[in-house]
């Protein structure tokens, strides 16, 4: 194993999954972080600790099984809110991931601020996520919805962004900080900076920057933000939904019940304090916890080191991929600059079946339009393949990568 | 602590023969608040003259914990300077009420009269008084009590 | 401990919670399971393999990680099926709990079908989660609400029903099939016979039902069916939506994103087949593997034996509770035609106080309104104290409950 | 099954040499379908005479597997009789390909042909022969295929 800047042969010691082989006797090398990540035991073990010794629903009770509980419940709100440093805890909402994040913005905010002709954009590099909710909506609102496009470099057109804020009926910008299939990381400070000289609100879709890179809200300057726990080490089934306190004071609830109610009388009712006016019914609590977990492992790393570790082995990756004869790569091809995220297609292998080949040899790498089928009608192919890294991967995964690869152009004969 | 602790006779004699129970008519500020969490509610009425509380009172349903505060915050603040009212803290309610340790969930059953109190010392600075920074921080202070 | 109908002393080392003390030395008597239930290792263990042996996301990729993660994650729904006897697995929607179940029909079904001056009937007895999405929607269409009575003796008033079907303008009739704060259960099939003959569409809550009693949805007849699984022995963040598939065919989707479509274009786009339809975003995988762990233990030892138990706890505690000075308990004596839920009132203690005191001798009840403000004010109560039971509960636990509502007496001196 | 079995001469033949492809001009089916999955497109075109497929064509794109697949398929029917083709199954797809134990990912890939046929047939005995039973039956085939 190679030096790094993190100390890798500890860390995949966390995960025991990556003892695991598949086919038989293959070890498994997996390159799938971008759909999710694996866990350390850290997260597995306070999930089960939770249910072990004091499982117990929150808020309303006094014993002390909930005491613990919603104590814990709400220590996770204030890592979250440190960890992207947002301003309050009180603006960090939980929810089930991104896509429940992004609908939930859709179906308040955006059902009271969105009218007939106003106009929501968006980017060619979005996933279904960031595309459906505001088709929806627009629908709904006789509003239209717009794309940024995607230049051969796999950035994006930021003067469209212009033409179209000079309208002067964009409600709404949204995009994504990392692309998940380009790995082009957008440039959000400027993108916000152009819409607020407009007042513009924008959602920034942090699925994938947020796992890989540090990111500061404050400093971001967004209005909506959203991202899953399970792309960046934590459970499945928990997501947040980070909004400025005086957004969510005037939204309107999205799901209506337990906890997000001040009082429910026969025929009106009043609402809860925030953040609990956007968590109705028993939340997800014991992932919420372990969600904490998967905060501090990685504060424990630091997230310059995470970032540094995945520029390193994209750059390693990027240089091996492209000496495969027939490869073609999309998106940036600088890896200080982009996140590590490879898209790729090999002669005329489909995706699928490559990636049925090489997992033959262990190795797990995503095949598809990775629920972004705009971006792929915009680089005309209908699939691509995609190895993503994550801080357990190695230069020697890269090279089984490889190698698989090799294999499969020999059995298609290219 | 415990519950022999907080259930003092005191406590219980404040929780069944509370004092200053009731409404003021015509108040100066009229202020209304329910614990989302356990649905306890608590109205207060204050009248306040030469920077002075002339008269309060409050009616509410709830918890021997925040009724008995309710109560016992009224007749601390009777007559009081309006200043030193501004200023009451969490910790000076606990003191009153000789209540340490309380739970996360029961203290802010402790705590709701308060809450309610500095509310409606929000809405009287930003109306009656239209002094906006002295308004915020009693908001600012409402919102931080839990 | 008492021969019981369950073999309750094998089923209590399932349960590593209930070896715990707490106040430093009192052992856990946990009467809060309408709340949530405790988990039994087996569900505990189903969780922390999928994270050790199998974590992927699913439905998307072709290596073996995610094969082995669908196909699991598939097996809970069929699993679901067959425990409410539902039709057809497709129609087994997975959401978050109960409460995301409702609001999803709510803004689907809900929006479609509901318009001005249309009814939607609910009772008194209904959960906020079964209160606030019809109010909301409601408001939305100028519809109305209204509200079927609750009797001095816990149950619904149907001729109330009767006097709103006749009118012609009900929509939707939705109801608990069993309160979880009376134990009430509903007389379901005689409900929706009564819509049904009036062409009128069913929601039934499962939420306290599904977990303590046997439920055969083709039976019932329903249009709509909600339940969580955290009530049920599994984990927190996953809940079930049935609806008959024609009318999920019907329904426009709820939130948008991936997983749940067919085709995204720039401008329109296509759905998926049922149910994925409406499960959009990577859904709580783990957590559905984790349920159906759930499932299978209560299959094990067979929901009429989880029935007779808990008939025959709840009537001891009756006649129990019934003895202490000063006790008022609310619903349904009848322990043969009610659930394990018991709300009471002792003297003049408020609930809050009371669940304090007997929290010190590690005694976990739930004291407050449950969710169910509709019903507080109905009792003319502000709040109720409430025991609820389940298959790891002995009639030596409702003794301490007793002890310890007996030194509550004495602290209030009544 | 390995993928070298998989990927056999003849597979990518036909992946790279469809039989077959193209589009009938006024065809008495038409049907188009994708995999939500992976994206997979293919629509295929039958014209019916005397009960027989006189003529059928696809188009698509897709794996290997799915391409193979449809211009095999394709191969298969052309020419016979309209009551053998309706009665078609999984297994006789799988076995005309030479593909066993494909994983429940991929099995999809094989089968979306089949699946579009049988939902063409559908459309066919609903709208032209007013065949509701053996619509409907067409219909549950082509859903229960995955
Ligand atoms: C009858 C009933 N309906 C709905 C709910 C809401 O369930 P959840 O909080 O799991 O969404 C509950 C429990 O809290 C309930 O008891
Ligand atoms: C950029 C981006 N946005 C949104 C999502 C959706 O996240 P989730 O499926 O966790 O809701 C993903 C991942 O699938 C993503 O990569």
């Amino acid at each position: 194993m190679q030096a790094s800047v993190i100390n890798i042969e500890k860390i995949r010691k966390d995960f025991p999954i990556l003892e695991r082989k598949v086919h038989k006797d293959k070890p498994l090398v997996y390159l799938d972080n971008a759909a999710t990540t694996q866990k350390p035991v850290q997260v597995i073990e306070a999930i089960s600790n939770y249910y072990l010794n004091y499982n117990s629903n929150i808020h309303r009770a006094v014993h002390e099984l909930a005491e613990e509980a919603t104590a814990a419940y709400e220590l996770t709100r204030d890592k979250v809110a440190k960890f992207i440093n947002a301003p309050r805890r009180e603006e960090i909402v939980f929810v089930r991931g991104t896509t429940e994040a992004i609908n939930l913005v859709a179906y308040t905010w955006g059902r009271q601020n969105v009218g007939k002709d106003d106009i929501i954009v968006t980017t060619e590099y979005e996933h279904h996520s960031n595309i459906v909710p505001w088709q929806l909506l627009a629908k709904e609102k006789g509003a239209r919805i717009e794309y940024v496009g995607v230049d051969d470099g796999g950035q994006l057109m930021l003067e469209q962004l212009d033409r179209y804020l000079e309208t002067g009926r964009v409600k709404l910008v949204t995009f994504s900080q990392m692309s998940n299939v380009l790995g082009t990381i957008s440039d959000s400070e400027e993108i916000v900076r152009r819409c607020k000289a407009r007042g513009v609100r924008v959602l920034v879709d942090g699925a994938q920057s947020v796992p890989h890179m540090k990111v500061d809200l404050q400093r971001l300057g967004c209005d909506f933000f959203a991202f899953s726990a399970h792309k960046m080490l934590g459970p499945t089934g928990v997501g947040v939904l980070w909004a400025r306190r005086d957004l969510l004071e005037g939204m309107v609830p999205f799901n209506g019940g337990g906890d997000m109610i001040r009082e429910v009388h026969k025929y009106e009712t009043t609402w809860n304090d925030l953040p609990y006016k956007f968590e109705a019914g028993t939340p997800n609590i014991a992932d919420v916890i372990g969600f904490g977990a998967a905060i501090d492992y990685l504060e424990a790393i630091g997230m310059d080191r995470v970032r540094e570790h995945e520029v390193e082995i994209t750059r390693y990756a990027l240089e091996k991929l492209s000496e495969i004869k027939g490869m073609k790569i999309y998106g940036p091809m600088d890896a200080g600059k982009r996140g590590g995220v490879i898209s790729f297609n090999l002669g005329d292998i489909h995706p699928h079946d490559l990636a049925t080949i090489i997992d033959e040899d262990g190795v797990a790498i995503r095949s598809g339009h990775h629920c972004a089928q705009v971006l792929m009608e915009r680089l005309d192919v209908s699939a691509t393949s995609r190895a993503s890294f994550y801080i357990y991967n190695t230069k020697d995964e890269v090279d089984v990568l490889v190698r698989a690869l090799n294999r499969a152009r020999e059995l298609f004969r290219i | 602590m415990s519950s022999a602790d907080i259930y003092r006779e005191i406590i219980l004699d404040y929780y069944r023969n509370p004092r200053n129970y009731g409404k003021i008519p015509n108040p100066d500020v009229a202020q209304r608040d329910s614990n989302p969490l356990c649905g306890d509610e608590l109205e207060m009425h204050l009248n306040i003259k030469d920077n002075k509380i002339a008269d309060v009172k409050f009616t509410g349903k709830g918890c021997a914990i925040s009724q008995a505060s309710a109560s016992m915050l009224t007749e601390l603040i009777m007559g009081k300077d309006f200043e030193e009212v501004k200023k009451l803290s969490k910790e000076d309610i606990l003191e009153n009420l000789g209540l340490h340790d309380l739970g996360p969930a029961r203290i802010k059953c402790a705590l709701l009269s308060l809450k309610v109190l500095k509310s409606g010392l929000y809405s009287y600075l930003t109306e009656k008084m239209k002094d906006t920074a002295s308004a915020d921080k009693m908001k600012e202070e409402a919102s931080g009590l839990y």
